[in-house]
């Protein structure tokens, strides 16, 4: 079992496949087939090419703040695609690779960041939470959802997400302790995209991994190589295995980088250096998946170029009909909060339609 | 029917309610084996098991955070919190989701949810054991905040709060939870969540007050009619959504208004009622509106406590002011 | 002097009081290194070192805690809550430590501490980043809660912040932080705690807001005055405790009153006033006391915003339909 | 060093003295004169006698609500007794034998539990902060005032106490891990009582052990014997000295039982076996160290019987005092919010004793 070679306090990282895309463990490399990884890798390539364009929409002032994934995509992809469709996938903010494979659609999560709150109402049967702002409170519904779950004999399992700044919360020590007290079916994933704004993950905590604070909770944990689609797929097939079979909560850490900015209003070069950027560009998940999937024979240079460019494209036409939707209806700001709409904001409401009739 | 006070009229409808539907489930510190510290929910774990009724680790956050996740995910959770003032560190939890989840979600997530606590002063108890948390839950957009004053009116609520598709905050008044019994039936009824109740119809004076309040109101009540005060008593019942047409409907007959509650005057509950008074009768008012209210003080421990609650005589005297205004 | 706007004055006061006094430190969030997400700290720690300025880990509820724990060995802690809508997590070291120890400990630990946050809304925000807490900050007894509308404003009040020897939330109105510069002494002055600002003496009505709110209201001033409406505008400048004075002072004088807040109305922070009012002025009021104030609902992301913060236009039509009533 | 020996990870405990009093690793048992450890042991004494007398007074309905540290004296004493005079003490809630020791007097303690806010104004030399009833928000300031001594050069250390059950909290992973970021001069100190109310520990958390969850901040721990005054006197020294020499904070876990209630409102047999407490009390800490001392030569039986006596007749005469204190004055609750009473408080003290008259 990975969690006992790569776990909390084994001081190695899991990776199959290294930074040019070569397999070093042939034996791990989870059994799919070639073109599932394929699907993956698009999945992959449509989350960066919808965060490039939302970038590209932002400087033009048409988007507003924007929380970018480059760098992050294997990480998502590559956890969210080991999940089983009946599964809970629960967001921190900064997982669009997940929710794309998950079925969310691109739709959804543009006009969240455009402003309206209907970006965060996903169809029925997609069991995937919206973002979470205030950072590891989500990890508490993850871990309901999961004791649910277990009380209603149902084998479901549900995945949370985190960054690093978050395990430094109450609220990461809670939901991962109680976790461990109700045996509940959840996966917890770090994604240590080495900062949490402006802070660096070394000043975020002196532990010298995060998947060490499993310990803290009895849990079991890996430490993963985040840019490494096959290592990611991996570890959380097994983590979810687990969880399925009765066997409780995992910590995983996915051991990444958040190439771009925090978000749109954020400047990276006030605290980091280029040269580590530079590094970090090297291990880039797209362009070590890309290099295997080309080297197998699967893929081209000029697939990669045309299918890049269609994602641009579509993503291009998915913010024009966003935008398209213009301003938040009135009534919706008032007609959600409640099943029924009590007397004191039917009224608020109406006062101010009336208020709006009458200046107009 | 049965003579049952508040605390075992709890256990007694939670009972009820567990055995109806299988979704509810019963959780927090010390809810499971000893039953909760003042025995709410005795009993439970024994008939329902283990996975229906149990004790959770030391964490507030946990508790309601997960409680939101389960209301996701089809059950109908009903967490306690051992007293109000151990709420906190759940607020984020409660501000930030269980009041939005919802709203942010444009309707697609419900959250079927309970959390009872203890709640309110007069037990000489240690410090954080005797908060008002009227206007600090009320205040926020998307909850709905119940408390009732009897054993009665607390079966009626808490089915009404269990089954409602929304989540629900009830308050229970600690100090009665066994300062008397009265007559429950055996069989389910609920009580609307939003609407107060006069408990005594008057012309002089409306008086409005919640949870303990209430029984030393109805005590001052007794005081003034022998002075010829003729006061018309009201229930809160639910801090929110507030029931404005019962106590505009009554101060526009009685053209005074008093409120009472335990809770520190400034930014209190009682603020929230007048200005409703304002809003909705003015023109009737023979006096101003008036609040008797807690003092702006951290509630004091047991050998203080007594400046800090009121007694019916200090209620009959404020209610007195405003009736010989 | 010189010409600042509201974020680079909270800057500069921040160096004026680090360098008078070795025992003020300054944290939080991206404090440190970057100088604050809204650059209010920015150049502190190459100027103090990183003992006295400094970044934290991602923990509000330690931030706030850690702070407590500062101030009563010794130092004069300024911590930022990096937006008001993140500070629940901290709200029970705020509530249950922060406004009670000194009550507690009858004295003898004093907290001179300073927790400033971005508060409010109309940037374009995501949720949670346009919070008015108002109501659930004032409502706490033993803290005082202040909120400047200028840059020379926040200097001064500041100032006092940080040499209050209890503790003090500073709620900076985010809006206005950079929305437009005003002549700001070099050298330091105070301004009083627990005063509101008479902004422009009228008549006819009086008005009260706090905050970016301050700037619509004025605005709002300028049309009614066109209509021949001389309002009479207060800044509140300190949430709590109240300047009941000033207000009732004026609403005897003008007989009409209006609070014009963000929060949501129902237990907001208007309440709050017109009680005030109704307990100071009854007898002078030839209108109800009126609050113009937020919806009661979760305050929209940024497409819905605009249906919920007021603009000077509205502010007038409500202050007008007082002065009509 | 003992954290290298009995850290979070080794599955072992310091014990120097068994429970009969022997000692079993005479090189670790801490330099003091035989006098001093007399000293400790009478502190321990007077807290488990203080204890007693209150319980009666309770159950006689003269003393409000009361917590017990019947059984928890060695973890207590032999912490704070390793502490300097200028070390900041932050307790949670059941630190008597701490307390006593460190100079608080048992009228204070009394008048708390008594129901008086007096009772947590220390004098202005006694560095120990009143009881924090909410669980382990006591330890995010036992941080900052760690912070402080260390941002002005100071050379103070900080112990700051905690329940099993608060280990579960959100403060507790915050506080830990702010202060291993700040490398700030805290001693943390889990007295393990088995209990949270009627929470047994195994159902508090999955970890196996509680020092465990150092790891989580990357701090050295040490889990210790809470029932050996030697061991818990030599850990505590040696997590002291490593804070005061700029080592940072350490986690210490002392093993040991609440003999008695939770409090006088709690009836423990209806969650614990009355087997368990017997075996409990043969590891009592006041039964080995008493046996220790006889046998050394230091103390007698009679001695102990006087001296127990002694003391429960001055907490008795003590309680007296606290009784004939009465009620709170009415200007007590108003005069220590802020530094100077603002109008409103004012005028409501004016206002109801002016009723008060009124009524009289
Ligand atoms: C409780 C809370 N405090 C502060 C913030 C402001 N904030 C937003 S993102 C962020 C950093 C999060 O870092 P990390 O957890 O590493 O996630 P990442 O942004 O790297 O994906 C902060 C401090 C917040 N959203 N919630
Ligand atoms: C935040 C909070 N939640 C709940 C309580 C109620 N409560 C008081 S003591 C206690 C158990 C504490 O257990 P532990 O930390 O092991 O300390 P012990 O009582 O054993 O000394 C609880 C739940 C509280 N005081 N604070
Ligand atoms: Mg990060
Ligand atoms: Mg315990």
């Amino acid at each position: 079992m990975l969690v006992e070679q790569y776990g909390p306090l084994k001081d190695k990282m899991l990776q199959i496949m290294d930074q040019d895309g070569i397999i070093l463990r042939p034996e791990l490399v989870p059994d799919l087939e070639d073109d599932t990884w394929l699907e993956l890798y698009k999945v992959m390539v449509k989350t960066r090419c919808s965060d490039e364009q939302a970038l590209l929409l932002q400087r033009q002032g048409r988007m507003l703040t924007y929380a970018p994934n480059t760098g992050q995509e294997a990480a998502q992809v590559g956890s969210a695609a080991a999940m089983a469709k009946t599964d809970w996938l629960v967001p921190a903010f900064r997982e669009l690779g997940a929710w794309l494979y998950r079925g969310v659609d691109l739709e959804k999560v543009y006009l969240y960041w455009y402003g309206n709150e209907r970006g965060s109402q996903f169809p029925e049967d997609v069991r995937v939470l919206p973002i979470a702002v205030p950072i590891a409170s989500q990890l508490q519904h993850a871990v309901g959802i999961a004791m649910a779950s277990s009380i209603k004999g149902e084998d479901d399992v549900t995945v949370a997400y985190v960054g690093d700044g978050g395990t430094s919360t109450g609220d990461f020590n809670e939901a991962l302790n109680f976790a461990g007290v109700f045996n509940a079916p959840v996966v917890f994933l770090i994604q240590n995209n080495q900062y949490a704004i402006s802070v660096p993950r070394q000043r975020q905590t002196k532990a010298e991994t995060l998947v060490q604070k499993a310990v803290a909770a009895g849990i079991p944990g890996v430490l993963v190589d985040g840019n490494d689609l096959f290592a990611m797929y991996a570890a959380t097939k097994e983590a979810l295995n687990r969880a399925r079979w009765g066997g409780g909560p995992t910590l995983i850490e996915a051991y990444t980088y958040r190439l771009g900015a925090h978000t749109t209003s954020d400047d990276p070069t006030k605290y980091r250096q280029d040269s580590e950027v530079l590094q970090w560009q090297e291990k880039d998940p797209l362009k070590r998946m890309k290099a295997y999937l080309i080297d197998k024979g699967l893929w081209s240079g000029e697939q990669d170029d045309s299918l890049s460019e269609r994602f641009r494209q579509e993503a291009l036409e998915v913010f024009r009909r966003v935008e398209a939707t213009g301003e938040t209806q009135l009534e919706d700001i008032f007609k959600y909060h409640f099943s029924e709409m009590p007397a004191h904001l039917r009224e608020q409401l109406e006062q101010y339609k009336q208020y709006l009739e009458e200046v107009r | 029917m049965a003579l049952m006070n508040l605390i075992s009229t709890i256990n007694h409808t939670l009972d009820l309610e567990m055995a109806r539907d299988s979704n509810v489930v019963v959780f927090g510190e010390d809810v499971g084996v000893e039953g909760g510290v003042f025995r709410a929910t005795v009993g439970l774990q024994q008939k329902y098991g283990d996975k229906r009724c149990f004790d959770t680790p030391l964490a507030e956050s946990a508790i309601v955070g997960a409680a939101v996740g389960m209301a996701i995910n089809g059950l109908r959770p009903v967490a306690e919190i051992q007293f109000s003032g151990f709420v906190y560190p759940a607020y984020n939890q409660i501000i930030s989701h269980v009041a939005r989840m919802r709203n942010r979600t444009r309707g697609r997530r419900n959250l079927p949810l309970v959390i009872r606590m203890p709640h309110g002063g007069g037990i000489k108890a240690l410090e954080h054991h005797s908060e008002s948390l009227d206007t600090l839950l009320g205040h926020i957009p998307g909850l709905k905040v119940v408390t009732p004053s009897t054993p009665y009116d607390a079966k009626g609520l808490l089915l009404s709060a269990i089954r409602d598709d929304d989540p629900v905050i009830f308050l229970e008044p600690s100090k009665i939870y066994r300062a008397f019994r009265q007559e429950v039936p055996e069989e389910e009824y609920t009580i609307p969540i939003g609407k107060a109740k006069v408990l005594k119809v008057g012309t002089d004076i409306t008086v409005v007050t919640w949870g303990a309040y209430v029984h030393e109101a109805l005590k001052a009540d007794k005081i003034l009619q022998e002075e010829g005060i003729n006061a018309e008593i009201i229930d809160l019942r639910t801090i929110s959504p507030l029931d404005r047409d019962t106590i505009i409907d009554s101060v526009q007959k009685t053209g005074r208004f008093v409120v009472i509650h335990e809770a520190a005057k400034s930014f209190g509950p009682g603020a929230e009622l007048m200005a409703i008074v304002n809003e909705g009768a003015f023109l009737y008012l023979e006096a101003p509106p008036t609040r008797i209210a807690g003092f702006d003080v951290t509630i004091p421990i047991p050998r203080g406590e007594h400046h800090y609650f009121m007694d019916a005589q200090r209620m009959a005297a404020g209610i007195r002011n405003v009736v010989r205004y």
